[in-house]
This record gives structure tokens, C-alpha cells and sequence, in this order.
């Protein structure tokens, strides 16, 4: 069960559950309207409302101009976003898949995340570059792609990933008013998640930079993201009957990476399991475990674990489940933990 | 002392020294129109056995097409790009080379690779979800089918490169849709084949869209065999849907790379009469009325109105050509509606000729999980019994 | 059925119904010859006070390219790409732009932004090495100097497409050598540009070299200009040392694009009479024969011959010239023999409008190992006095 | 004092000193002799002999079809490599400068590294992309990256780099002899670095996935690769006056990353801290230290902690001593390794 479809208890008016697709949609929208500088680019993006409608009718609202179908050039897109950016408008660039945003890899590296230091700060780039990522929907090879490793390695960039269908919205918002380059993952496989969530009011959410605790717990921490919040909340139910308590807590986004609310949920509970998609191996996994030993070392009654997906290219369809990071995976890291006495090891190294 | 006063004699008032143009643009540039043979006087010289084998091969295709649609219907295929409507492209594509040649399939071209022979399992593994590809490369001569657009392109010439280096008569074939001209990865495939002279035959299958992007959102350009002329190579322009003359068109480029001329840059103008994957909805983008007027200059009609017209299309041909056709697709539909057979184990074997020491630590880890599933699975059945 | 019964009268055998040459490509097509005036006759219509303005700054702009190669070897400049040699482009660059327009230079093309009104220490500041960029690229509207190359082709092209959305009068003049061409960043730039019909000229500096790989290794197109076809805009070719044909074909392209008809390709061949920087050693891929006669035909002699010729080059002429340059030179030196004040906090100032946490931190302990460097200095100064 | 200067003791004959150019140049030159697939192709590698006179000679010893001068287009190269490699051929390919590999980040991702993976083993890419990366040269901007995150987050990419005139020989032909595709990464700044080394007898090195123990200690290992290397050994020199005895490994390929060396010295010292030149957040260091401590826990009296670039974009030349780390920064980490009792605290976060 994912914390999308829970309703909020109290809520007195009935209201139709929402997707996080069409809060995305909504978010859009809204920030179209609120601003004319706001011009969204892509593949796909226009008449179509792209692969997976989240533009849909902004090009019939607001005008092709507004709304606009590139051609099928991803650093030219990029490129050209620059460019509009630096004539003052607030360009919001969608690349159709993960893998097909590496083409554009020179001008995010090379010119987005660095034109504000480049330029001592007279030349901010305010570009949301929206790229829906990770697994988990049966897709064929360079569309499920968990490459948030490259983007948190690059100095200049935001990066945000929102797990919920209220931060879907009031993140995509916040990207949109920021003034500097944000990567906004968006996890493909929570689109059609739902949530009681209103268009016309929508919820504040905190402020990208604070990570939320979903769920709390006093036994350990389970520190995620994006598509693995889900999961972990569906593992913290799971461990109730082992007896753990597990506390969840959901990043939002990794960079600014809000190191104070990690640090001090596992000084409370002790102990911590990273989990995430992308491949362990130099993934995002290791800076979040590292961090938090550096912080919370005598806290500490085990070492930071995590659990990622393999360090594999990402597998055809009909293997993926075995790849994705599980429930199961989940609780055999809690597990893990040293819960009594004596160090249990992990699989040990090569010994197959 | 003036500059000129400097150089004294040396002074060249004329065109700079170094500059000469470096050939005649002229031969490079397409005929304004689309080349075209079927329902042309020219149509009177095509074979007729050729005339009868294309007929096959194109109802095979629209058949392969549709079978392979159907597969979508029933959970058997994750995805599937057809190519109807563009039968002739993908036919001429594979008829046109020889058993040493290449083919550079892009994701839509799976058509093309069975035509040249691959058996249609193996073509759509891919699709199906079982693997990223199905084949050798090296055996079958066809690259692996390549989604991410264009990016096959500078592999083409690096393939067709090498062979020349190595003295092989090899020519690739390299295939691309009308969108993926617009990728970076095209213009600098484009420009190294023509500065190394590679045996590379570029074959653009303008179908009118790049998913829902009409043609006149992706360029400006007189037509996309223009932009041969930027490289120094020549571009060609025919109707993608008369075989007749793509495989003239194709065959005669691949003879020119074969001899040693280079790279030339061939524009289909075809057309996708299906949407873009099953999963696509085209209503969203375009007209019935564009898709009824171009379902008139069906590849199949045409060539079906030329045997016509000779009195070749008896309906002994027309049975022959339908149950070559339903052959191929009661074979796929057996063997697709079989499972596939997969070992999860797998996923780690092909990473690197060597495992690394976190992989093989992976690899112990999935196989006691699955080992722990068989177990706990083995123990409710033994419950149950 | 056949497909063609089923289609019945729908049949079209005639061209594909969606098909039209977009455009006469005919119009598209540069010159067979690079465009002149000065050694023409062409060059009698030339406005004597523009010439001896040209003239003037021709020389300064020679004067500059010396100063800066002189300021390397002082081990004031981190690295100098000198444009002596391209000098007319460079003017000719800066001279055609309004106020209001965008210029997006290369790493290279210092002198252009120079010629149009920047503090050359403003200028100079990523090649001197004490910041990536010394000028707010919105008040001077010439955008960073960029390193990667192609890659600012893209930008001229998105600002060029906001001001026009915007209703401004703003065109985009992006400048780029003959390697560059080859870039994926040019071909998406130039096709993006004519698709969205946007204001800017792009504009490439063919010196024959990308460093050391001479154009033959780079292109085996007719000419770079010819590379606009296949993107549906017109290409010209200039003589990139005659600066009156620059100053004209660059006009005109800009005042066509102001106009709201769109893009323009332009390859000025020219040459560069230095090293690739003063790093490199030329010596080892081109003659100083080629180097000889390239000098015989410098963009200055070009103009003092055309003054000469009309009597307007006399002793106070050169010597106003000489003077103007001399000035900008002793402006650099001395300025650039300062050292640059600099605080390391800066780099921790620009990185985000509000620094991450993990960056106040690194502040912190930056600030902390300077205060400590200094702390320990002042101690041994103290133990010393 | 870098090791590569330290003469081997008992080295009986008189020899000149060779440089990490040199050797790499006659690794090159050797692998082209020994194998005739084996083709050079980049930018300026030709008539110039690179920028860096790597190729230095090549092209006229082996013809310009073994040593060739490419159009400026990295994309290009490497897709052209990935053909050639299909047909039989060993590319080993230059990138000019590191921010110059970007263009090509596409061909790498989607296809270097996956094409084996893509055909079940049938089509191995042997290619070697040799980049030139790190500051410390003096470059201006796009000239100094360390970008090893992107390639060590990217499965099916092995990833070297040497630190020594011998790993640089022996390490580029190992490469070179890979069957996979190698990202070789060069330290700029060690180009000029000498050792007494033979291009006639270059000595053997163990093979890549083997981590050197540069200097054995007892007190705390530094980690680390590449051009923090000759730091880390001149931090242990300078370690002595404080009573530090520290070990130096150098890991000398990324990946595959050699556990069981680093661990096994972790354990015999207690304490660790990783070096590299990489921005700190989302760089290779986290990886290294989240696995140290998963496998070190209980052998750990401190913390793992880092020293590595700041997260900013590599600075302009006259300020780039700031953020390379070096002996003094690497010395106040081993410092702050809890020597007394009691946690000693790092720099509070966001505390000025
Ligand atoms: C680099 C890249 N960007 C985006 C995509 C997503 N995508 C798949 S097919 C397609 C349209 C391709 O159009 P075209 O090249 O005309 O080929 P067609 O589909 O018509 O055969 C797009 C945008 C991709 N596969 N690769
Ligand atoms: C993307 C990229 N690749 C490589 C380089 C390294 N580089 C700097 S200048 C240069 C040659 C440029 O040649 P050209 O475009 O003709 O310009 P010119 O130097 O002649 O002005 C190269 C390869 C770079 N700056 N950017
Ligand atoms: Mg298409
Ligand atoms: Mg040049």
C-alpha cells in the first residue's frame, strides 16, 4: 500500500482521488498561468501532450508558442532552453525518457549547472528539465533508467523527486520558481498513483531541501526517494510482525540533500538502510551512507546498509522484478541490522 | 610601415589562396521530384519474377506487421513499432544486400532484419522483453536493433570503415526515421563517412511523423536528401512506397559504396499507416482523411496494379503470395504464445567478460533469494499434499 | 482481396499526396566563389570614412591580438588564441550588430567582443585565469566566451527564438570555426534555427585549421556554406579577410533575419596567420609556405590598398591608426600587469542563489584554513620583528 | 615527494628517468606494434601527436589509418570506434580534454557500456577511451573535471587510472588487451612526473582490480587513486612528526574496485579517510567509505571520513590551490580520526 492512497484522515469534503500525472499536469498549468514567462519544450510535448500526457492541453491553452513541439534533439532542446533562459523566460524542458536525456549531457554539464558561477551570478538559468525515470513499467531497453548518480555529481544542479501526489505538484512548482537549474525525476511508475488531492486547492508541501518523514518509527531508519518510497512504506508495514518499528524517511529532494533530518532520525533509532533503484555501485546510495556514518558514527549499533538495484545495465521487462529493490530485499537488509549480539555479515565477497 | 608595404610583392588581391571549391555541388543535389518506377513507363521493364517475389515478400510484410500487432493485443509483445505502410522500404532494404553486407536496423526495422532472413523470434526478442536482442550480430549481420535514435549511424560508418581498412568488400546499410535526422549523432555520422569515403549507404524512411511531430516541425529543409550535400555526398529522393524504385535507388548507392565512391544519403517518402506503437494513440495528431488519401499509394497496390496491368495476378499468385504469408504468422504465433524461457541468473553474465567482485556478490545474493523462494514454495506444496 | 480492390478509385500511383519540395533549394546555394569587394570593382562604391574606420580598427584589432600574445609570455594570460589573420571577421562582427543584438562568441573571439566596446580585461579574464567569465553577459549582450565547442549555437539560437517571442527587435550573430562545423551542437542549432524561423546569423570562421586537422580531414563538402541547404537557409561565402565583403554579406544577413525571414549560414574564409594558441607549435602540421602566402593576402593589406589606391593612406592616417592601438595596447599592459584581486570565498558564492547545506559547511571550513594561513603568518611576521 | 621519483633501491643499471607521458606513449606505440587491430583515433592525435604529444610519432610509424585524425565531433568518434570494434578493430580512443568526453556521453552510456550485456555476450566491445581529466595544470574552464562519478555509476564501463610511470604502461596495454570497454583516465598533472622506468623492459604491474599499498602504516589508510596519490604519500611523509604512521593504497582501477585490499588494511589500521579531487558530493568517495564501513563496522574506531574537492564547479586557475586537496586538508581529516576519546566534531553544517 502506498501512502498515496491514503486518504487523509479528517478530510470532510468528498473528493475524486488524483494522479500524480495530473498533478504534474496541474503544476504546469498553473505555473503557465501564473507566469508568461513559463514556456514548456519538448519531444512529443505539443499536439500530443507527450508519451505520457502530462502537457496535455497546454499547447490547446496557452498556444504552441507557450507549448512547444521541438524537433527530435535533445541537446539542441537543451541548448536552445539556455538560450531562452538567458533572454529571461523560464524554459521547462521535457526529455521523453531517462536515457534519452545523455544526449543533452554537454550542455547540463557544461552550461546549465555552470553558467550562474561562470558568469559571478548575473547569468541564473531558471530551467526545470523534467525526466521521467526508473522502472518498474514492463519498458524496453533505455526506458527505465535510474541515472540520478550523474546529475547529483554535477555542482550547479537541483535535483528533485517527488514520491507523493502532493509533492508531484508543489515540487514541480517550486522548480519552476527556482532560479537555478532544477532535474526534476519523475518516477514513471508512481504516475498513476493516486491521492486525495485537489487541483483547485492544492496542499502546501515543505519546501524542496527538507526531506519528510513518512512514517515514524523507533527501530531504524529506512532513507529513500522518488519510486522506493512506496516500497518502503509497504516494508515498514511488513516489519511490524518481526517486532520493528521502522521509521521512513522520503529525501524529496537529493540536492539540496537535507542532511539535519536524516542525521537525526537515525541518531534516534540507531540504525539505517538506504534504498534506492539505481545501481549501488557509485549510486546515490553511498554518498546518503557515508554521510550519515560521518554524522551519526557513535550512534551507530550497525553499519549503514543499503539496498539498490544490481550494478547492471537495467534488465529487459520481463526480468526487472528480480532487479527492483523489494519489499523482501528491504527486510532482509533490516535484518542485517545487528539486532543481536555479533556482527552478521553480508553475502560475503565472491564467494560463489 | 604598412602591412601591404610588409608583404611587398607577396600582396594577393584575388580569391584567398587555399580556398577552391572542393567539388561541383551539382551531381549532389536530389531530383526535385521522387524517384519513381510503378504506375511510370518505366515499370514496363521490371522483371516479372522480381515483379511476383516483391509481391510475396510485401504481403509477408503487411502480414508480419499484423500478426505482430495482434501479439501486442495478447500480452505477448511489450511494445510494437509497425511498419505498415512502409513494407516497401523494408523489403527493398534487405533485398538490396549482399551476404557480406550489413544492416543497421533502427527500432522500428525489425521487418527489415526478417526479410534479410532473422528468424522473427529472435527480431522481436527485444519487444517481446525477454532480452535486449535476440541475435549475433556477427553471424546474422545486423546490428542490434538501436532505440536510441540515430546513434546507430556513426557505428554504420565505423563497421563499414574498418571493413574497407581491413580490404573487405562490406557495405552497411544504415536506417533512420525522419526525426532522427534532427539528432546530432546524424550529421557527425553523415560527415565522417564522407571524410573517410566509407561504404555506408544512409536510407531515411521520411514516414511524415516522429511519433506525433509532423515533418514541418522537424525541418525547413527543400527535403532531407538535401542535406547530403552538406557532406559531400550525393542525396537521392524516391517514393518510399514503390519497391521498384527503392530497390533501384538503394541498390545502385550500395553498388557505388561497393566500388569505392562513398556514402550517399537516400530520403523514402513514405508513410505509417498504423500509429506509432500499439501503444499510441494518432488521432491525437493527424487526420483519417490523411491516412484514407495515402492508404491509396499503398506499397502493396502498387505493385499489385503493375502485375495487374501485365496480367501476372491470377488468384493462384495472390494464394501463393497469402499463404506464405500466414505461414510466417502462424510460426510466430505459435512460438511467441510459448513462455519465454528466461534464467534471472542471467542478468549478471553478460555485463563484463568478467564478473566484477560486487557482481559476483550480487549474483550469490539473487541466487539464494531465488533458492529461498523455491524452497518456501516447495514447503507450501508439501503443506498442501 | 487485394489491397488495391479495397482501396478501389482511392488508388493514387501518382507521387505520394503528402509530398512537396518544401522550397527551391536553388536560392539556398552559395556562391561558387567567395564574395569580394576590396581588389574589385566593386570596392570603388566603399565610403571612404568607413574605410579608414575599418581601417583603424583592423589595426588596433591587430595590435590587441600582439599585446595579449606578448602577455602570455609575461605569464599574465593563462593561454591566448590569437586571431591575427581573422581580424576582419572579428571587426566586422562587432560593426554590423545594433545595440540590442546578442553576440555569442567563441573561445576565440575575444577581439570581436574587444571591437565591440568591452574592457578588453573584461575580455580576458577566462584566459588570464582568475574567473570563467569577467562581464555580465546581460549589459554588454555578448554572452560568455564558449570553450565547448558548437555548443553556444544552440543558445544564440533559443534567444534569438525568446526575443522574437517577445516582440523584440534582437537578432543573434554566434560565431564558430571550420572544426566546429562538425560538432552534433551545429546541426541541431541550425536546424532548430530555421525550423523556428529565428532571428540569427551563424556565422564560421574557416581558418583551415582545428588546431592541427586542416579542413580536408574536417569536411568533404563543397563548402561549409553549402551545409545550409539541408537545413532550408541560405548559405554565402565570403572572403573572410576582405573586410568590406564581410562587413556587406553579414549585413545583410542580419538585416534579413531583423526583417523576420530567418536564419543565415555564412563561411568567411580566412586564415590563421598564428599558432593555435600560444601553447601550440604550428610547425608541426602546416609549411611556412602556406603561412607566406596567406600573409600576402592579411586583411590589412587589403584595406591599405584600397586607401592607397584611392589616396587616403597618408603619414597621419597611419599614424592616427598607429596611435589608437598603441593606447589600447598600454591600456592592457598596464591593467593586466596588476595583479587580480581575488577571494577564494567567491567560489563557494555563485555555485546556487542560496548555497546547499553541504556548501555553507565547505565555506566554513574554507574560511577557517584562511584565517588559519593567516594567523600562522602573522605569528612568524611577529617572531621575525 | 610522489613516488614516481623514488629510484628503485637495488636498480643496479644507470637508467634516465621516464615520465607518465612517455610511458603511456610507449604503451601505445607497443600495443600497436604487438597487435594490428589495435587504431588510435581523436582529435589532433595525428599529424600533431595530441595536445598532450601522447600519440607522439604514431601516425608515422604506423600510417595515418592506425593513428587518425578525426573530425571535431566526440559523438562521432566514439560511435565510429563502437563500429569498428564490431567489425574486429581495438579502438582506443583520446577525448581531448574531460569536459570533452560529454559530447559522446550517449555513445558511452547507451552503447560502450551495454553492448555486450545487449547481446548476450556476442558483441564485446573492446575499446579503450583514454581522457585526460583533473586540474591542477592551470587550465581555464572545461579543461580541469574530475569526472569519474559518471563512469563508475555506469555499469559495464571498467574504469582506470594510474598513479605511477609503471601502472601508466602497464595499465593502458591492460586496457588495451581488455575484451570490455575501459574508460582510462589520465592525470594531467602527473604527465611530467618521473620514475626510473624502461620502455625497452617495462616492468610488470599487477593486473587492474588489484589495489597498490603504496606505503604501509599502522595508524590510518588514506584511499585513494590518480592524482591523489603523490598528495596522500607526501601527507603520510609529513604525518610522521605527528606520530601518524599512515598507509596509502591506491586503487588504481575504480572498477572493478578491490575490496577485500582496502578492507583488509582498514582493519589492520582502524581508520580511514579517502582522498580524491572529485567534487565530495555524489563522487567516488561515498561509494568507497559507505563500503568500507559495511564491511570494516567493528574494526572502525572513527568514522570514514573524506577529503575531496569542494561541490563546485573546478575554479578558474589562480584560485584552483583552494580546492584541490591537499597534504594540509588530508592531514587535519586524519586529525579529526578521534585519536582521543571523545567524537571530535567536523565542521558543523551551516553553522557560519
Ligand atoms: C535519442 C532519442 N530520443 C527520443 C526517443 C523517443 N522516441 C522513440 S521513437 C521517436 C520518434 C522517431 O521518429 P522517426 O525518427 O521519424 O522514426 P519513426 O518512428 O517515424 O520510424 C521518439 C521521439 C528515442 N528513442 N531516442
Ligand atoms: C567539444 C570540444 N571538443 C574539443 C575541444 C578542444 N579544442 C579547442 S579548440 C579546438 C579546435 C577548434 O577548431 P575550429 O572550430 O576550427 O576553431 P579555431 O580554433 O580554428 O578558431 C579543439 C579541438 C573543445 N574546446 N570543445
Ligand atoms: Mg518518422
Ligand atoms: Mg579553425
Amino acid at each position: 500500500m502506498s501512502t498515496a492512497t491514503v486518504a487523509k484522515a479528517g478530510t470532510a469534503e468528498k473528493r475524486k482521488p488524483a494522479t500524480m500525472a495530473q498533478a504534474l499536469t496541474s503544476a504546469l498549468r498553473d505555473a503557465m498561468a501564473a507566469d508568461p514567462s513559463v514556456h514548456v519544450m519538448g519531444e512529443d510535448v505539443g499536439t500530443l501532450g507527450g508519451v505520457f500526457r502530462i502537457t496535455d492541453g497546454l499547447a490547446k491553452e496557452f498556444g504552441e508558442d507557450r507549448c512547444t513541439d521541438t524537433p527530435l534533439a535533445e541537446a539542441g532542446i537543451l541548448g536552445a532552453a539556455v538560450g531562452m533562459a538567458m533572454y529571461g523566460l523560464r524554459p521547462v524542458v521535457e526529455m521523453q525518457f531517462d536515457a534519452f536525456a545523455y544526449p543533452a549531457f554537454e550542455q547540463l554539464i557544461s552550461h546549465v549547472s555552470r553558467m550562474r558561477n561562470r558568469t559571478r551570478g548575473a547569468m541564473p538559468l531558471p530551467i526545470t528539465i523534467r525526466i521521467p525515470y526508473g522502472g518498474g513499467i514492463g519498458g524496453v531497453e533505455h526506458h527505465s533508467d535510474s541515472s540520478e548518480a550523474y546529475y547529483i555529481a554535477t555542482p550547479g544542479l537541483h535535483v528533485f523527486t517527488p514520491a507523493t501526489v502532493a509533492d508531484a505538484y508543489g515540487m514541480l512548482r517550486a522548480a519552476i520558481a527556482s532560479d537555478d537549474p532544477v532535474v526534476f525525476l519523475e518516477p514513471k511508475r508512481l504516475y498513476w498513483s493516486k491521492a486525495d488531492w485537489s487541483a483547485a486547492s492544492p496542499e502546501t508541501v515543505p519546501p524542496p531541501g527538507k526531506a519528510a518523514i513518512r512514517r515514524q518509527g523507533t527501530s531504524a531508519t529506512l532513507v529513500t526517494y522518488g519510486p522506493s518510497v512506496p516500497v518502503c512504506l509497504q516494508a515498514a508495514e511488513a516489519a511490524k510482525e518481526e517486532g520493528w518499528d521502522l521509521e521512513v524517511v522520503d529525501l524529496r529532494s537529493l540536492v539540496p540533500f537535507d542532511e539535519e533530518t536524516v542525521a537525526a532520525s537515525v541518531r534516534r533509532t540507531g540504525r539505517a538502510v538506504v534504498v534506492h533503484e539505481a545501481p549501488g555501485f557509485g549510486g546515490p546510495g553511498g554518498e546518503i551512507a557515508a554521510r550519515i556514518t560521518e554524522r551519526c558514527f557513535h550512534h551507530l549499533e550497525a553499519p549503514v546498509l543499503r539496498v539498490a538495484g544490481f550494478d547492471i545495465p537495467y534488465p529487459p521487462p520481463m526480468l526487472e522484478e528480480h532487479h527492483l529493490p523489494g519489499v523482501d530485499r528491504v527486510l532482509d537488509a533490516v535484518a542485517r541490522l545487528q539486532w543481536e549480539s555479533g556482527y552478521v555479515a553480508g553475502p560475503a565477497g565472491g564467494s560463489d | 610601415m604598412t602591412v601591404l608595404a610588409a608583404h611587398g610583392r607577396a600582396y594577393h588581391p584575388a580569391p584567398p589562396p587555399a580556398w577552391q571549391p572542393r567539388m561541383d555541388p551539382g551531381p549532389l543535389l536530389p531530383d526535385a521530384e521522387p524517384y519513381r518506377v510503378l504506375g511510370t513507363p518505366a515499370a514496363a521493364s521490371v522483371d516479372a519474377d522480381l515483379l511476383k517475389e516483391l509481391h510475396v515478400d510485401l504481403i509477408r510484410g503487411r502480414r508480419y506487421n499484423e500478426q505482430a500487432t495482434a501479439l501486442t493485443r495478447q500480452g505477448r509483445l511489450a511494445v510494437y513499432p509497425s511498419t505498415t505502410g512502409q513494407e516497401a522500404c523494408e523489403i527493398a532494404a534487405a533485398r538490396v544486400l549482399a551476404e557480406q553486407d550489413w544492416l543497421f536496423p533502427s527500432y522500428r526495422d525489425t521487418l527489415a532484419a526478417v526479410a534479410r532472413g532473422l528468424d522473427p523470434v529472435a527480431a522481436l526478442t527485444l519487444l517481446r522483453g525477454d532480452w535486449h536482442s535476440g541475435y549475433d550480430p556477427k553471424t546474422s549481420r545486423i546490428a542490434p536493433l538501436c532505440t536510441p535514435l540515430a546513434t546507430q549511424l556513426p557505428h554504420a560508418v565505423g563497421l563499414a570503415h574498418a571493413a574497407r581498412l581491413k580490404g573487405d568488400d562490406v557495405v552497411a546499410l544504415a536506417m533512420v526515421g525522419d526525426g532522427g535526422t534532427s539528432e546530432g549523432d546524424f550529421h557527425e555520422a553523415l560527415n565522417f563517412a564522407a571524410v573517410w569515403q566509407a561504404p555506408v549507404v544512409f536510407f531515411v524512411q521520411n514516414n511524415g511523423f516522429a511519433i506525433s511531430v509532423p515533418l514541418e516541425k522537424q525541418t525547413a529543409a527543400p527535403s532531407l536528401a538535401h542535406k547530403a550535400v552538406g557532406y559531400g555526398m550525393p542525396g537521392r529522393l524516391v517514393d518510399g512506397n514503390d519497391v521498384a524504385a527503392v530497390l533501384e535507388v538503394l541498390g545502385s548507392a550500395i553498388e557505388r559504396a561497393r566500388s569505392g565512391h562513398g556514402p550517399t544519403l537516400i530520403e523514402a517518402i513514405t508513410y505509417r499507416l498504423d500509429a506509432h506503437t500499439n501503444a499510441d494513440d494518432a488521432t491525437r495528431y493527424r487526420t483519417d482523411d490523411e491516412v484514407t488519401t495515402w492508404r491509396g499509394h499503398d506499397p502493396i497496390a502498387l505493385v499489385e496494379q503493375e502485375l495487374t496491368a501485365r496480367g501476372l495476378l491470377d488468384d493462384e499468385t495472390a494464394q501463393a503470395a497469402s499463404e506464405a504469408a500466414e505461414k510466417l504468422a502462424a510460426d510466430m504465433r505459435e512460438r511467441m504464445h510459448a513462455d519465454a524461457v528466461l534464467d534471472p541468473m542471467e542478468l549478471f553474465e553478460h555485463v563484463y567478460a568478467e564478473p566484477t567482485p560486487q557482481l559476483r556478490e550480487q549474483r550469490a545474493q539473487l541466487r539464494e533469494e531465488l533458492q529461498a523462494a523455491q524452497d518456501s514454495q516447495a514447503a507450501a506444496e508439501g503443506e498442501q499434499a
